[in-house]
């Protein structure tokens, strides 16, 4: 829904009446989106005329002048003012009904949650790759690194397609805002893939050394990636996200390691790793690691969020999390029970992290758009900060 | 406490000009809606509504604030407290047809006989001239201009910008349609157009200040219900309103967003501050809010951060530990 | 600013020596854009004419802003005591009765029996009425009523209308319609 | 009035930051009463009840200002013994023929006083001033009793024909309780008098009721008894819903007035000479006795040269009317088939005209119209896709009328003068060349006469005479020949004809023909060769010394005088009633009347002065008599004459109400009030109760009149898109109407469908212990809209029936009908269609040649008493 089909309707009126007749412009006037009517004067320097400058118009036509009524007449007390809004605003019930909406949902359409996706495999990937590593396995590490340089790839042309004005991508580089989670976002995808390429790059060019320097730089990255995600939607004012706001960056680091280490594992298959190597087997496990502590903490969340937690269960975004929790489960029971299930049992429960790792992310956003259109939650939970 | 924010944006030659503001009375507000139209004549925005406002059971056609709304005037409407009187209810119905039907004169037996509505528990309680209307309230709601601004903090390209009247405008020639300032503000204001694709809301007319002409919508309004002005100037006379209102026995009167001491205060105060009679929850206003990003992001990047360290330290652990129970 | 309060964890935050100043990057100066920097009233030194609201009786001052044909901006006259620069939804959309969708800009004809308008040069149109004034007055015409009374008038044609427009133009038609002997002359004053 | 007049109730805003109290009397919880310190609902066409009631209270508790009303109404006079009151003859005064449904007045006049009117005359009212102040009254004779003990003195018949008015009694018409009628009727009473004063404003609320005229009457009957017309503060005033609908009754596009609210000629036996015209219209004793002034110049202003003292300046030939020629009558003869074409002026018939579907199927009969507005409207394009089209009951193919639509040009295309409700006249400048073909009515108009002019330039005809020798010499300028507006309005203001030189004021004007005027009221608009509706200084609004009502701010009529008969804000020897209220005062130095505005009295007069028993002219006001067009100079708590259904406001049910008349139940509605019985026009049947509920229209504050100028603007329409009617829970759930869905609204005439609001605002009032339910519909809905961004619904005017108050031929503020939930089955238009068809009569009533008593018709079913048979 956030993107208009076609021109806008007045777009179309606009465009039928245009026209100029004998000096005179029919044009309709119906109004144009997206900003305020043109800023330019019409005669650089020169003032307006039929107005008293510096406001004084609106002085002279104040209703209320203190000389001529008794608006605000009486005589003020100290702290009167502070405490009859404290009355009003200070209990922590809501005393009447709330009449909606208080803010507004997210516009982002599925772009978003699918490059949330991919950018936590890349996170995960730089992970995994750091990890094999250090563990001395450089083939794995490359392909780790080539499989975080292969999801990252995608967050870009995704991030650009969720924009209003994909031609205006570089006007998020204009800027470093520090307080703002998406510019740093959008500076962290750039430098992590610029590392990353660099370091897969240094493989390429067998510049070993580089290439470890660049893989430790770019999971250092990753620690912000990958959980840079949940700090923005935690620092909005829809409650299920903002009151999981220590929660929700772990939870899309967890999601994110396994859905790396998941990718990576198939990848190391696929690229002729044995099924019995180490790698495999250690990523296996940080696998079933990142998904459990998920499952801990998405319950530890859910159990203290309260009324704000309602999002997460109602109608499709609920029907997602659900799905995203039984398959985590599912895998996790499968990875436990069938070490030697042959190729089938050996990828699946990956297949199925990652499919849960998407199923969260598609869950936790759309919730959000069920959090912000609760208004008596948020209503409420505006009254308890 | 902290200092005043170090935001500003725009720096031009001579006096810094200091806060300007709207302060919006609803208490000599009369729901006329001329503010929506002059903002939208004056920043030639296009007409966005067309819903007739079921559900509203009042003149709010337009619903909310949004791209190319930037005021919209809410309708509340608040039945007037009622002691149930049964029998005046039964005696006032009991002229029609066995007591479950109201008397419409010259019908009788016209009206079909509905079981399954008890009118006499409406009359009872609903309906009764008694029970008319007691109040009728509006508010023309608008952008707040908040000190601890949600948007301006969630802008990653600086589209939005605190300007030299300390009010928050949004470029339009800079925004890129992120989106992220939507959910980022706490009173629902900033919204993406759904066709141009840019975030867009109330800039308190940053044009017409320029050249010291008053914003569209407070020189429009009839009853001058939106007041603008230096900002100290309208907190004062807004708290002097207050006290005035009290005074004269409305004891519900309070200003919201301005007046505020310490941890009360939405969002460090608003810019576009009003004066209510009714629980803000009635306007769709939150109680309390800040800005979100301010209150939880070095939280959320905390948490976020090290869980990422330890995630890398667990790959690093787990491969790591696997090599070496191979090689073992 | 009195006592500005900002949420306890970011004013930790910005007390930080660095990491303090970093909250504030990306705010400031460097965000302005060039139109902003120029921003101003699109209606600076533009002609003003004072015009009166077209819609009901309390006759609120205007001010009319254009640029050559073109029509910029209207509001309210500031200067009026009537409405001191205040307008109602009406009155601040009136930009738009003049610029509306669908504003007419030559006459339409539909001929007896016709389906659909069609288009007609104005010095046309106006002698193809007066034309049918005069057949319709001669047509009704009457000397007398049934009584026997005089009455010198002609009952072939009406008129209707005349409270948005001007006195001076109401006063041309009844003028005009009484030397012709029409009396029935009726505007929403009695409607 | 914060509904339609949002600007004007900026005034109202203030005065109540300053300490006033605003009471708000409506059916229906609106915009204003959320604002009001009181609301009070009432049942919609109870208000002369509700207002006989605040009459009865104040004489009752002796709350009156007696020292006004004793000096400055006619309290005191004493009426003619063969005058009965309603409450002798259950609800009829003397005079009344059943017949024809009209009254004989001569029973209600003064005692002593003779008419210099002629029979015929007076059988037909118009709304001139002359016929409403008193004219042709010889007054020299009456008597008075200033104790008003007198039994036949106007206060105690005023004080007899109210005594049943009582709170109970307003409780059973209206639906107030007692208590709040109290304490309204303590707040008029404690906000008035020397230190304070009241005013009533009213819209159409008032106005369009089969008794409208009668309901302003009872309003000023209660501000006379409280002392509150003629101060600053007081006052009724009229908030009018169009740009110059006031100009438009000055200089009058209207059938029974000539500008300046001189009477349109009326037709009698025998020759019609100036003399008569003058002695009927004017007085010997009052303003009146200027009438020959005003007439004689107002035809050298229309006939110029052509115009002699010889010829009667022209006078014999002006038309002359001999009945109801409104837009009625004009509309039932054109669906006869009796009129070839029509001028429609921005103005919408289609949709506004009551009984609307009528008015479409009328326009199909006729040969041409020729419409002017700024778009294609319903009214324009009634053979394209109206209703009846639609339905199939016209074919477009079969319509025969030839339809013009011109474009015209916008109020910034084109100079010229609005006056608004205050009297006072503003010019516009020009901004903008209109576009393409659109012009100025001023153009149009010009252009088109001076074709017809010259067409007859050779006819020897006299019928002729008027339009050959009509003066039409206005000077043009630009590519369009646009002729110039200030010469119009030169014309209008009077000009001495030897030196051209436009008159200061109307006292320059001359009956010797040197002078000619287009409306004497606006005598002064062009004042020493200046347009002073162009003057824009507004002065020190916030002080009165300082000129706070802005009297360099345009030009108000008459003389630029802000408040009409302002003498009376100083007490009968010429001082401020109080300082507080302090407005107009006699200064016994300078020897003058002074104040802080134009005195509205002959500035010199000592209000010492007492006018001898002979005297003739103004020298026949006294100096203590401030209503100076009153042939007595006196304001009327009792009208003598002017008013065609009674002499005092009677509360007379709506014409279809479905509530009996609790104080005349053998009367009913207005005995005098206009029905136009016809097939096409059924009223609905009020006995059967299958139209219980009672529905009133309103207006929106986002919409204006029938919708042109709002439903095709985008931003008006998204405001209030479609139409709807405001229902009470308690009627909404017994028909299973859900809020926001829709629902049918049916009378005789047709049916509509509207959203349904179900709301609070609208309760069902208590009457008698028993509900009455209201709805509340605003009327700004047609079919047709320019764009795709403009909004239609149904009209409820296709609801109304034809019918009106007997002095301005309107009603359609209140009527009845069902309702039901659900969407109108197809177009409606069938049904009437059918009855049409069935009782047409061939004969039909309604010919024009017929003068209109025998429009008014008393309602069927109501027997009139024995008393008066």
């Amino acid at each position: 829904m956030s993107h208009g089909h076609g021109p806008p309707p007045e777009q179309k009126i606009r465009e039928r009446g245009e026209g100029v007749i004998d000096g005179r412009d029919t044009t309709p006037a119906v109004g144009r989106r997206g900003e305020p009517g043109g800023w330019r004067r019409a005669v650089e320097g020169a003032r307006v005329r039929g107005f008293k400058p510096r406001f004084e118009d609106g002085r002279w036509s104040f209703l209320y002048r203190a000389d001529s009524t008794r608006y605000a007449a009486a005589p003020s007390v100290d702290g009167e003012v502070a405490a009859a809004a404290r009355r009003m605003r200070g209990d922590p019930h809501v005393p009447v009904p709330v009449k909606g909406p208080v803010i507004r949902p997210n516009v982002w359409t599925w772009e978003v949650p699918l490059y949330f996706w991919f950018g936590g495999i890349a996170t995960g990937a730089a992970f995994a790759a750091l990890g094999c590593q250090a563990a001395g396995d450089e083939r794995s590490a490359r392909v780790a690194r080539m499989v975080a340089i292969g999801a990252v790839g995608p967050g870009g042309p995704l991030l650009i397609l969720d924009l209003g004005r994909p031609e205006r991508f570089l006007h998020m580089f204009r800027i470093l805002k520090t307080r703002s989670p998406m510019s740093m976002g959008a500076w962290c995808l750039m430098a992590f893939s610029n590392t990353g390429a660099a370091a897969v790059a240094a493989d390429l060019l067998r510049w070993r050394r580089c290439a470890k320097g660049l893989t430790v730089a770019t999971a250092a990255l990753g620690t912000y990636l990958g959980s840079y995600t949940g700090v923005l939607l935690a620092s909005t004012a829809v409650p299920v996200w903002n009151r999981s706001r220590r929660f929700l960056p772990p939870i899309f680091i967890c999601t994110a390691s396994a859905s790396g280490a998941a990718v990576t594992r198939l990848a190391l298959a696929a690229t002729g790793t044995p099924s019995e190597h180490p790698t495999r087997s250690g990523l296996a496990a940080l696998e079933s690691v990142a998904m459990t502590g998920e499952l801990v903490l998405s319950a530890i969340n859910e159990h203290r969020l309260g009324i704000a937690g309602r999002a997460l269960e109602e109608g499709r975004p609920g029907r997602l999390l659900a799905a995203a929790r039984a398959l985590t489960a599912t895998g996790l029971v499968l990875r436990a029970v069938g070490r030697r299930g042959g190729a089938t049992v050996d990828h699946l429960p990956s297949v199925m992290f990652l499919a849960a790792a998407l199923a969260y992310r598609f869950g936790w956003v759309g919730a959000g758009r069920t959090s912000a259109l609760d208004h008596e939650a948020v209503a409420t939970l505006a009254r308890r900060p | 406490m902290s200092d005043a924010p170090t935001e500003v944006a725009v720096h031009r030659s001579g006096q810094p000009p200091g806060r300007l503001g709207f302060f919006t009375d609803t208490t000599v507000c009369i729901g006329c809606k001329s503010c929506e139209v002059a903002c939208k004549q004056w920043n030639d925005l296009p007409a966005d509504g067309y819903t007739f406002g079921k559900g509203r059971r009042s003149l709010d056609h337009t619903g909310s604030l949004s791209s190319s709304s930037w005021r919209h005037v809410h309708f509340v409407e608040i039945a007037a407290p009622h002691e149930p009187d049964r029998e005046a209810a039964r005696a006032a119905l009991g002229a029609g047809a066995g007591g479950q039907l109201p008397n419409i004169p010259a019908t009788g037996a016209l009206a079909a006989v509905r079981e399954d509505v008890d009118l006499l528990a409406m009359a009872d309680g609903a309906a009764l001239p008694e029970a008319e209307i007691d109040r009728w309230l509006f508010d023309s709601d608008v952008c707040k201009h908040c000190t601890n601004a949600g948007c301006l903090d969630a802008c990653p390209t600086g589209a939005l910008i605190r300007t030299e009247f300390e009010t928050v405008i949004v470029q339009p020639d800079i925004c890129n349609g992120c989106g992220y300032c939507v959910p980022s503000c706490p009173f629902g204001v900033i919204d993406r157009d759904p066709y141009d694709g840019r975030a867009a809301k109330c800039t308190l007319c940053y044009d017409r200040l320029q050249d010291g002409l008053e914003p569209a919508c407070a020189k429009a309004c009839p009853t001058d219900s939106i007041q603008f002005g230096p900002y100290e100037e309208l907190v004062e006379r807004a708290k002097g309103r207050v006290t005035e209102l009290h005074a004269r026995g409305l004891e519900t009167a309070y200003l919201y967003g301005a007046g505020d001491e310490g941890a009360d205060q939405l969002a460090g105060g608003l810019g576009a501050f009003f004066l209510l009679t009714e629980p803000p929850e009635r306007f769709g206003l939150p109680a309390q809010a800040d800005s979100p990003i301010q209150a939880n992001m070095p939280a959320a990047t905390a948490a976020g951060l090290a869980a990422g360290v330890t995630a890398a330290a667990a790959a690093v652990v787990s491969l790591v530990f696997a090599h070496r129970r191979a090689r073992r | 600013m009195s006592e500005h309060n900002r949420p306890e964890a970011f004013d930790r935050l910005r007390r930080l020596p660095v990491v303090g100043r970093a909250a504030d990057w990306g705010l400031g100066p460097h965000a302005v854009s060039k139109r902003t920097r120029e921003a101003g009233t699109r209606i600076a030194g533009l002609d003003v004419t004072e015009s009166v609201c077209p819609y009901c009786a309390v006759g609120c001052g205007q001010v009319v802003y254009t640029r050559g044909g073109e029509l910029v901006n209207i509001e309210g006259n500031p200067r009026s005591p009537i409405n001191q620069g205040t307008l109602c939804p009406k009155g601040s959309a009136s930009r738009q009765l003049i610029q509306q969708p669908g504003r007419l800009t030559t006459v339409l004809y539909r001929r007896p029996h016709g389906t659909e308008w069609e288009e007609l040069e104005l010095e046309q149109a106006v002698d193809m009425i007066a034309e049918r004034v005069i057949a319709a007055r001669e047509a009704g015409w009457q000397d007398t009523d049934e009584r026997g009374w005089r009455v010198d008038r002609t009952l072939g044609f009406c008129s209707l209308g005349g409270a948005t427009i001007d006195n001076e133009e109401n006063y041309l038609i009844k003028k005009g319609f009484t030397a012709l002997g029409a009396v029935q002359i009726e505007n929403q004053a009695r409607i | 009035m914060a509904e339609a007049h949002p600007v004007g109730f900026r005034w109202v805003m203030k005065a109540r930051e300053c300490g006033a109290v605003i009471v708000n009397v409506d059916p229906h919880y609106a915009r204003t009463s959320a604002v009001s310190d009181i609301h009070v609902p009432i049942r919609a066409g109870s208000d002369i009840a509700f207002l006989g009631g605040l009459i009865r209270y104040i004489i009752a508790t002796g709350s009156y200002f007696r020292e006004y009303v004793v000096n400055y109404t006619n309290a005191a006079t004493i009426i003619n013994e063969d005058f009965r009151d309603t409450e002798d003859l259950h609800g009829y005064f003397s005079g009344f023929d059943p017949e024809t449904g009209t009254y004989d007045r001569d029973s209600w006049r003064y005692e002593g006083e003779r008419s210099a009117a002629q029979a015929g005359e007076r059988e037909h009212s118009t709304q001139a001033f002359s016929d409403r102040t008193g004219a042709g009254m010889e007054t020299e004779d009456m008597r008075s009793d200033p104790t008003l003990e007198h039994p036949r003195c106007v206060f105690q018949i005023l004080k007899r024909h109210y005594e049943r008015y009582t709170p109970e009694m307003v409780e059973r018409v209206c639906g107030i309780p007692p208590e709040l009628f109290r304490k309204v009727a303590d707040t008029l009473i404690a906000n008035s008098g020397r230190e304070r004063t009241t005013m009533l404003t009213y819209a159409v609320g008032w106005t369009q009721h089969s008794t409208g005229v009668q309901t302003i009457r009872a309003g000023a009957i209660v501000q006379l008894l409280l002392g509150n017309i003629g101060r600053p503060g007081g006052g009724i005033m009229a908030m009018r819903g169009h740009a110059t609908i006031q100009g438009s009754s000055d200089i009058p596009t209207l059938y029974d007035l000539l500008p300046g609210y001189l009477p349109m000629p009326r037709a009698r036996e025998g020759h019609l000479s100036l003399e008569d015209y003058c002695t009927t219209g004017g007085s010997k004793r009052g303003w009146w006795s200027h009438f020959d002034i005003y007439a004689i110049s107002l035809l050298k202003a229309w006939f110029g040269d052509a115009a002699t003292v010889e010829n009667d300046y022209g006078f014999a030939s002006l038309p002359k009317i001999s009945g109801n020629h409104s837009q009625f009558p004009t509309m039932l003869r054109m669906l006869d088939g009796g009129i070839d074409g029509m001028f429609v002026l921005g103005q919408n018939p289609a949709v506004g005209t009551m009984h609307a579907g009528l008015m479409r199927r009328a326009l199909a009969k006729l040969k041409w119209l020729v419409v002017r507005d700024l778009a294609d409207i319903e009214t324009s394009r009634f053979w394209k896709d109206s209703p009846e089209v639609l339905s199939g009951e016209l074919r477009t193919e079969e319509i025969e009328t030839e339809v013009f639509l011109m474009p015209c040009a916008g109020h910034v295309e084109k100079e010229g003068s609005f006056t608004n409700t205050q009297r006072l006249v503003q010019w516009r400048d020009k901004a903008l060349e209109p576009p393409g073909d659109s012009r100025s009515e001023l153009h149009f108009f010009y252009h088109l006469i001076r074709r017809i002019k010259a067409h007859y330039a050779g006819s020897t005809e006299p019928r002729d005479w008027p339009i050959r020798n009509l003066a039409w010499d206005y000077p043009v300028h630009g590519p369009h020949q646009e002729p110039s507006a200030e010469a119009v309005l030169k014309e209008i203001n009077g000009f001495e004809i030897a030196s051209g030189r436009p008159v200061n004021s109307f006292a320059d004007l001359r009956n010797d023909g040197s002078t000619a005027c287009g409306c004497w009221i606006y005598a002064g608009v062009y004042g020493d060769g200046v347009n002073q509706a162009r003057r824009r200084e507004p002065g020190n609004v916030t002080d009165p010394e300082g000129g706070d009502v802005s009297p360099e701010w345009g030009w108000a009529w008459p003389s630029n005088r802000r408040i009409l008969y302002n003498r009376a804000s100083a007490d009968p020897q010429g001082r401020p009633w109080s300082e507080r209220k302090k407005y107009i005062w006699w200064d016994e130095e300078q020897g003058q009347w002074t104040g802080y505005d134009v005195p509205d009295f002959p500035r010199e007069k000592r209000p010492d002065y007492v006018a001898p028993h002979d005297a003739s002219g103004m020298d026949a006001i006294s100096g203590s008599d401030p209503f100076i067009m009153m042939t007595d100079g006196r304001a009327w708590l009792y009208s003598p004459t002017g008013l065609l259904d009674g002499p005092l406001p009677t509360h007379y049910e709506p014409i279809e109400s479905p509530v009996k008349n609790a104080l005349y139940p053998d009367v009913g509605a207005n005995p005098a009030a206009i029905t136009w019985k016809r097939g096409e026009n059924p009223l609905n049947p009020m006995e059967s109760g299958a139209y219980p509920v009672i529905v009133s229209t309103f207006r929106l504050t986002e919409h204006h009149t029938t919708g042109p100028m709002s439903r095709n603007l985008p931003w008006l329409a998204e405001l209030q898109p479609e139409l709807y009617a405001e229902i009470d829970p308690m009627l909404a759930a017994d028909r299973g109407i859900e809020d926001g869905g829709w629902m049918v609204i049916a009378t005789e005439r047709g049916e509509v469908e509207a959203r349904a609001m179900v709301t609070r605002r609208v309760g069902p009032l208590r009457i008698d212990g028993q509900f009455v339910h209201q709805i509340s519909v605003p009327w700004h809905w047609g079919t047709y809209t320019t764009s795709e961004q403009g909004v239609t619904g149904d009209s409820m005017n296709d609801l109304i029936v034809l019918s009106g108050d007997p002095n301005t031929s309107i009603e359609d503020k209140t009527f009845s009908c069902q309702v039901r939930a659900g969407r109108r089955d197809g177009e409606s238009t069938q049904e009437l269609a059918s009855v049409r068809d069935a009782d047409i009569d061939a004969s039909a009533d309604h010919d024009a040649e017929v003068p209109d008593k025998v429009f008014h018709t008393p309602q069927s079913g109501h027997q009139p008493p024995p008393e008066s048979r």
